[in-house]
């Protein structure tokens, strides 16, 4: 059998084309784009409110965000594995009154938080072990914990509630205050985002999170200890939980058995909005963090803009709707350009080859330029 | 693949023997639950929740979710509301807010079909949509003074008996649901399109149409429930139904449907529904709290995911034990 | 060079009577096998026959129910796929397991990435490790592009260039060459051969026979899970190793029937899809098998999937019979009579959870209606019937295609399109993975319904399948129609000329 | 032609009263009084119900509490009126979520013979047999805005925090403020907005925060609902309005310690709830006896006090209480 070697010439220099950059554009493209929404969503308001972006505006700001982040961050982990942790908000609703029961009978407030993430962590091992070991689906068995839990700490809980007074005043202090404009639990929460994120991107570990959930069985194929990472995810969102809950007790000085009640649906839409998918396997915890600060700041955008509170629910639910109707057109315009961009490559390698034999061919439309021809065989 | 296959087969006979099961011990042993008026509140108040899962079940099995159905529901009861305290007759209302159901069904539907979205994010924010629009429209206003015969329908049974009158349009239904999911080349091609939509496609079916559809139905099937809700409960406020989604989901869940698309029968879904109804009515009777009735909730979502794994382990290792 | 089994030493992996079954299908009964440094060994048998069950075993993704697995003459349990990557083990399945999200140079290194200091992934090193990987497959593909959107081809070199990454002592591969062209697996062959002489032990799968003569030394057979014959190639002729396989001789190969091409069934006018390809025009006609040959990666499968309308065309015309078809609209071809059996059986051919019966079926719903409901019965009647004529090996027509074996697979995104009745059937890659008998039966078929005026267009990489069958031969190069050769003139080198692109036809 | 608005006569006339109340009629003793409140778990709820339950303790009656777990799961407590009805109990004492959702279900629960009271919050006047109020609606609106009047100097932008824009004693409230802001010692005072915090903690502390930057020049806000007076407390405590913009509103002495103490509130008003569980028992024990029937008009003695029914058998508790840091030490609910 006779065996040319093809399209070496033709085809030569084509991998370090401007495909890659492009498309590497285009993942970072997708968390620039809920930051431009984000930024010029601030800057409107701004102008129509110059209170807004005042020392006590941004602290505000951050304040609002930082919760949300941080259950985001953790439930990015799950989507990434292609499962989901419904079970957020229960969770931190019962951190946070553990933490602040503690508190009261006259604790550590460091012990507490060190309190609140174990309790979450449990949790998170509950979801994973169910998950991970029975292989059951993520949805229907973080429902049913997130109904369990949520019945647990009512019945624990009762009619009692936990409020600012009962709290050291360190504690609640620490809560609201900061260094000037940045409070400290923003800081507390960028740091677990940047290290998650450095996690995620620099460790083997993290980069078989993204692939288990890209192809689950290929993982197994390849090795790769799925049940462990997913237990991993699940116990590293419950323990985040469990910290956003004893920061909720900080900020609000105030939880009591319905605490954190409804906040899954919050969390997955921060998530959505983020860009991360929930089929698994891709998308980025810094578009999960911003998601969440987009949100955030939507509920704080709309009354500082004067907007009545009857319309807040609307405007929000059509900004979510915006947000992601926009990235998923951006990512898709961006996929023809490049697409069309390849064609151009192509189309310019097939002119350069001998003339064929089908006579269409010679009114093929000109290609462009010598210069896309030159940069192709560069 | 196999196993969740099993599980589709298997639960949802599970679920309605259980169902049987606990009808029987309630009726035996549980004070108050047998009699007529008890069942028609029992089979009244979950309704709704069965009227929204029958084109849930539909969706699911397709791949697809809708969480906007109860803001559906709260819009179409605002609207009625609104309406009728303008002065318009019941009789033009009520199609109005069928039409607004399908136009609310058709935004979530054209969302997911033309712009390729995931039907999970597009109806989280149809949800909070819907009911913030639901809210402008009726605002605190909470309207009751429906007709009477309208409310004496939506709340009324048959003579003493134990069936409330809305009950047998929900069976005529159910029964449409049933033959289109399970006996008509439709259903047959919704189950190809949960389990692979690209092969779907190969095979020559409309998958864009088809779910397009499916969305359109529900928002129909959720505004048709928003003003049931409203007469049965004479109420119609913006926050009609608030919730009511999860209530569904972990219905339809427990009944055996894979949100994975591709599985799953009505019957289950159905038995899923009045399983957890009928749990509810009987704990409440029994004196159970609230806080203990979600736990349970919760418990019979994972074990009715775990149980069938567990099941099969044990058939697995019993016949490795057994020689041969 | 003396065989590695004439030395006296332990083989580097082997398989001593071991036993698996799924339920009650006995996939390997009693099956050894021995694997020495330094041999490329070959795996044969019908489709369903227990090669991909055997090397499932091997790799540990399978737990074997009866029989050892010996690791230089140590008997070993793997409990996953891990252990057995762990003891240099490299495997390459019958279906490609990429994870679409990441990058290729990710899903080749995942679980083994260079690492700098504190454990941390060393990209760059990674990067370059990949265009490594690639030059020596003689591709481009680029390292940092994601895996989702590459063609089964490229998907295939892929795994290929993951197992090679390993420097195992034991490379397993199922059917590597199916989606490739010859000259890629020209490429693949000096590779293994380099890999043989460095040491490894290399396993092989393929339904291509002619393939196993040019790079294997010894050849084990296997019917029906049973063992059959480990042998030396040497000596044995084509027909020799069919006959162990088959236990019968076989028809011929390319039963083409001459016919008198009818009017025109199929007609494609200067249809373009940006990006993808351009003004592709040609004919199709009654009674006639015409070839569409290319290079991996020419935009073959692009047009067919244009033409049948799962993708839009920006440009051009399509006609069934006369009748103008939609651009994206499938269900419009089919009821033009056009059927497409797509490259990618399980993704687009099958519904995998779904039963026989039922994908076979989803092609008929219309048809299998009564009264507007679905007739079960004469849905049934309809894929046993079909599933029989293509010889489908099952255990009950109720059973999820999944378990089938690959081929039979094949076979059954056969029947389903088939079944339809068609007047254009477009088939791409039709034979992939199926075993030579059922090729021979598959090509019967093809020419029958030629011969009933069926307009057939025929996507394959396998050259001499397109030669054999063909009554023209149209070649692809970079997204445009190259070269329209007649069956008179078509050969290796005129069609491979026009396929790279340095026709002068 | 159809069904219109106009063709539905206003039915709902007066307080469903039957039969002829006896006032001399012995207490009854061993009945059953269910409580349903709002949502269980609540802690305003809780006072109030653990005071009616002392109260039947006392009186020789049984008493059970059920309820949803959400305050806006309205299906939930049409179901619990059900189980009520079903259970026989003799009377019982309801915190409606929905003035016309319960309706139904308790005009069933009466035609079984039981008794109904609601209490905190009511229904329409004919789907129960009297009606419980914390204070009258129009004392509480009157008393906070002159409260915050006070504290402002009678002059500035003021706004309001409320629960769920639905809730019918908010509105009430609401309405009785403005109308009071309209008498001319309150000219320099301008009400700029009502806000909405659900009486969920977290909204009603970016309300707050909202109304802030929206109005920087906001002197005062009224928090009608105790979770959105303990909210905005929080949320101006740790910000750099504390002390600048006051607040007041009705809330519980125990939620509220605190901000009294460092100065965030001066001043904010309550009824005891555990009273009014108290009266509301009483009333469905009376109610059961036969000692009244619900009319306008007729009396009852209730521990020490006798309270008259007032139109739409409506019992006002009496006067709330002004908390200050002078005396909040004095009470623990
Ligand atoms: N997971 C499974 N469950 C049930 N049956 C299975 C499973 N895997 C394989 N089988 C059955 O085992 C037999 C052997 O299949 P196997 O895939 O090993 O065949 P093969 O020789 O690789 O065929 P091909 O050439 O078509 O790839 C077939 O009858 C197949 O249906
Ligand atoms: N699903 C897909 N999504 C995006 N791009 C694709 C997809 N499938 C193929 N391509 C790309 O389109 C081009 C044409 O591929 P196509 O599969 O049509 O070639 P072909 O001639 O059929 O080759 P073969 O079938 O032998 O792989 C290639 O560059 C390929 O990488
Ligand atoms: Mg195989
Ligand atoms: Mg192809």
């Amino acid at each position: 059998m006779t065996v040319t070697t093809p399209h070496e010439t033709t085809v030569a220099g084509v991998p370090k084309s401007s495909g890659t950059r492009l498309a590497d554009r285009v993942f970072k493209m997708r968390e620039l784009a809920i930051l431009v929404v984000f930024l010029v969503m601030i800057a409107v308001t701004e102008a129509g409110n110059s209170q807004f972006l005042s020392e006590q505006g941004i602290k505000d700001l951050l304040l609002n965000a930082t919760i949300l982040v941080l259950v985001a961050t953790g439930q990015s982990l799950v989507v990434i594995t292609r499962n989901v942790d419904l079970s957020v908000g229960s969770t931190l609703g019962i951190t946070a009154f553990a933490a602040g029961t503690y508190l009261q009978g006259g604790g550590n407030p460091v012990l507490a938080i060190v309190f609140a993430i174990l309790l979450g962590i449990g949790c998170g091992l509950v979801n994973g072990l169910l998950v991970s070991l029975g292989q059951v689906p993520a949805l229907v068995v973080t429902l049913g914990t997130l109904y369990i839990i949520r019945g647990a700490d009512s019945i624990w809980v009762g009619s009692r509630q936990i409020t600012a007074a009962d709290l050291p005043g360190g504690f609640v202090d620490f809560g609201s205050g900061g260094i000037s404009a940045v409070p400290w639990l923003a800081l507390i929460a960028l740091a677990v985002l940047v290290v998650v994120a450095y996690y995620l991107k620099q460790f083997g570990s993290g980069r078989e999170l993204y692939a288990l959930g890209s192809n689950p069985e290929a993982a197994r194929l390849a090795g790769i200890p799925v049940r462990k990472r997913i237990l991993a995810a699940y116990t590293v969102c419950g323990g985040l939980a469990g910290l956003a809950g004893a920061m909720y007790l900080a900020r609000f000085g105030n939880v009591d058995s319905s605490t954190g009640n409804g906040y899954e649906l919050t969390v997955v839409s921060a998530v959505v909005v983020g860009g991360v998918v929930f089929t698994g396997g891709s998308g980025s915890v810094y578009g999960a963090a911003l998601g969440a600060l987009l949100l955030t700041s939507i509920n704080s955008v709309l009354p500082a803009l004067g907007v009545s509170s009857v319309w807040v629910l609307a405007i929000n639910g059509v900004l979510l709707l915006l947000a992601i109707a926009v990235d998923r057109v951006v990512a898709v315009r961006v996929a023809t350009a490049l697409k069309k961009k390849s064609a151009l490559r192509k189309g310019t390698a097939a002119t350069s080859g001998p003339a064929a034999s089908l006579p269409q061919q010679d009114n093929s439309p000109s290609d462009p330029s010598g210069a896309e021809k030159g940069n192709t065989h560069a | 693949m196999p196993e969740s296959l099993t599980r589709a087969i298997r639960w949802d006979t599970v679920v309605g023997a259980l169902l049987i099961v606990l009808l029987l011990f309630s009726f035996g042993f549980v004070d108050g639950f047998g009699n007529a008026l008890n069942l028609s509140f029992f089979l009244g108040n979950t309704l709704p929740i069965a009227l929204i899962a029958l084109p849930m079940t539909l969706l699911v099995v397709s791949g697809e979710i809708d969480l906007s159905v109860a803001s559906t529901a709260g819009l179409s009861g605002a609207v009625m509301g609104k309406l009728w305290n303008d002065g318009m007759a019941i009789e033009t209302i009520i199609p109005i807010c069928l039409l607004l159901g399908v136009v609310c069904g058709l935004v979530n539907g054209l969302l997911v079909t033309r712009l390729g979205l995931p039907s999970l994010a597009v109806t989280i924010g149809t949800l909070a949509a819907y009911r913030g629009i639901a809210q402008i429209v009726l605002g605190s206003n909470a309207v009751t003074d429906f007709p009477t015969q309208y409310l004496d329908f939506a709340a009324g049974r048959f003579g003493d008996s134990f069936l409330p009158q809305a009950f047998l349009p929900f069976l005529v239904l159910l029964a449409i649901a049933v033959v289109v999911l399970h006996a008509t080349p439709f259903g047959r091609s919704l189950f190809a399109i949960g389990a692979s939509e690209e092969a779907a496609r190969f095979a020559g079916i409309r998958v864009k149409r088809a779910k397009l559809l499916l969305f359109t139905v529900t928002g129909v099937m959720a505004s048709l429930t928003g003003v049931f809700w409203a007469l049965h409960y004479a109420s119609a406020r913006y926050d009609n139904a608030t919730g009511l989604e999860l209530s569904v989901v972990a219905a339809v869940l427990l009944g055996g449907i894979d949100f994975d698309g591709g599985k799953g029968t009505l019957g289950g879904a159905v038995a899923g529904v009045f399983l957890l109804g009928a749990l509810q009515n009987v704990m409440s009777l029994l004196n159970v709290s609230a806080q203990s009735q979600i736990v349970v909730t919760g418990v019979l979502l994972v074990i009715s995911v775990l149980g069938p794994r567990v099941a099969r382990q044990i058939a697995i290792a019993r016949a490795a034990g057994s020689p041969g | 060079m003396t065989h590695p089994s004439d030395t006296g030493t332990a083989p580097v992996l082997a398989l001593e009577d071991v036993s698996k079954s799924f339920g009650a299908v006995r996939a390997l009964r009693n099956v050894s096998l021995e694997l020495y440094a330094g041999e490329v060994h070959a795996l044969a048998g019908e489709n369903g026959a227990g090669k991909s069950t055997l090397i499932k075993t091997l790799a540990g993704v399978h737990r074997p129910d009866a029989g050892r697995v010996l690791l230089a003459g140590e008997p070993v349990v793997f409990h996953g796929p891990g252990d057995a990557r762990d003891a240099g083990i490299a495997v390459i399945y019958q279906e490609p397991t990429l994870f679409p999200d990441l990058s290729i140079a990710e899903n080749i290194f995942m679980g083994r990435q260079p690492k700098r200091a504190l454990g941390r992934i060393d990209h760059k090193a990674t990067h370059a490790a990949t265009l490594a990987l690639m030059k020596r497959l003689g591709v481009e593909l680029d390292p940092d592009r994601p895996a989702s959107g590459l063609s089964i081809a490229d998907q295939q070199i892929v795994e290929i260039a993951k197992a090679l990454s390993f420097d195992a002592r034991v490379l397993i591969m199922d059917e590597p060459t199916a989606a490739l062209t010859g000259s890629e697996v020209a490429r693949l062959f000096g590779v293994v051969r380099t890999l043989r002489d460095q040491g490894a032990a290399v396993l092989f799968i393929s339904h291509r026979l002619e393939e196993i003569f040019q790079i294997c030394r010894r050849v084990t057979t296997l019917r029906d899970g049973a063992w059959i014959a480990s042998e030396p190639l040497d000596g044995m002729t084509e027909d020799d190793l069919v006959r162990r396989m088959v236990g019968r001789d076989l028809d011929e190969l390319y039963p083409k029937q001459d016919v008198t091409p009818g009017d025109v069934a199929l007609s494609v006018r200067r249809l373009t899809r940006e990006g993808v390809f351009t003004d592709i025009s040609f004919d199709v006609r009654r009674g006639e098998i015409v070839g569409l040959a290319g290079l991996v990666g020419a935009g073959r499968t692009e047009v067919a999937r244009a033409v049948f309308g799962v993708d839009r065309w920006d440009a051009g015309e399509v006609e069934v019979d006369g009748k103008q078809l939609t651009s994206g609209a499938p269900s419009t071809a089919m009821a033009a009579g056009l059927a497409l059996v797509p490259e990618d059986r399980r993704a687009q051919g099958l519904v995998m959870d779904m039963s026989i019966e039922r994908n076979i079926g989803l092609t008929g719903l219309r048809t299998t209606v009564r009264a507007g409901l679905m007739d079960r019965g004469a849905e049934r009647s309809r894929s046993l019937d079909w599933a029989v004529k293509l010889q489908v090996k099952y255990a009950r027509i109720a059973d999820t295609v999944s378990t089938l074996s690959g081929g039979n697979q094949q076979k059954v995104v056969l029947a389903k399109w088939l079944a339809t009745g068609p007047r254009v059937l477009i088939v791409d890659e039709p034979t992939r993975g199926i075993d030579v008998g059922t090729k021979a039966e598959v090509h019967r078929l093809l020419s029958q319904l030629a011969a009933d005026g069926v307009a057939v267009l025929m996507i394959s990489s396998d050259l001499p399948e397109i030669l054999g069958m063909a009554d023209r031969v149209l070649v692809m190069h970079e997204g445009r129609l190259t070269a329209e050769i007649p069956r008179s003139e078509a050969t290796e080198e005129t069609v491979m000329a026009a396929a790279t692109g340095r026709a002068a036809a | 032609g159809g069904t219109t608005k106009n063709d539905v006569k206003d039915d709902s006339a007066g307080a469903a009263t039957s039969g002829k109340a006896n006032p001399n009629a012995a207490l009854k003793k061993g009945l059953t009084v269910g409580f349903l409140p709002k949502a269980v778990n609540n802690p305003y709820f809780t006072s109030s119900d653990n005071g009616g339950k002392k109260a039947l303790e006392e009186l020789g009656e049984s008493y059970k509490e059920v309820g949803p777990s959400s305050a806006t799961d309205t299906s939930g407590q049409v179901s619990y009126v059900n189980t009520l009805t079903q259970q026989q109990v003799d009377a019982m004492a309801v915190s409606a979520q929905d003035p016309g959702a319960l309706c139904t279900a308790l005009k069933q629960a009466m035609k079984n013979g039981i008794k109904v009271v609601t209490y905190d919050s009511d229904t329409k006047t004919d789907c129960r047999n009297a009606f419980v109020s914390q204070a009258s609606a129009e004392d509480l609106g009157r008393t906070e805005v002159q409260l915050l009047a006070e504290q402002i100097g009678y002059k500035g932008q003021i706004a309001i925090l409320s629960a769920a824009q639905t809730a019918t004693n908010q509105n009430t409230w609401i309405g009785y403020m403005k109308d009071e802001l309209k008498d001319p010692k309150y000219k320099n005072i301008k009400l700029v907005k009502v806000a909405y915090g659900n009486d969920d903690a977290q909204q009603s502390f970016q309300q707050t925060q909202g109304l802030l930057q929206q109005y920087p020049n906001l002197k005062g806000i009224i928090s009608p609902t105790t979770v959105g007076i303990k909210a905005a407390a929080q949320y101006l405590s740790g910000s750099k309005y504390k002390g600048k913009v006051k607040l007041t509103g009705l809330g519980t002495p125990n939620d509220m310690r605190k901000y009294v103490k460092n100065g965030t509130v001066e001043g904010f008003e309550l009824w005891d709830p555990a009273k009014l569980g108290d009266l509301a028992a009483r009333t469905a024990v009376a109610l059961s006896s036969g000692q009244i029937t619900g009319k306008e008009g007729e009396t009852f003695k209730a521990g020490d006090t006798t309270y008259t029914i007032g139109k739409d058998g409506v019992i006002n508790l009496g006067k709330p209480t002004v908390f200050t840091k002078d005396n909040i030490d004095q009470f623990n609910f």
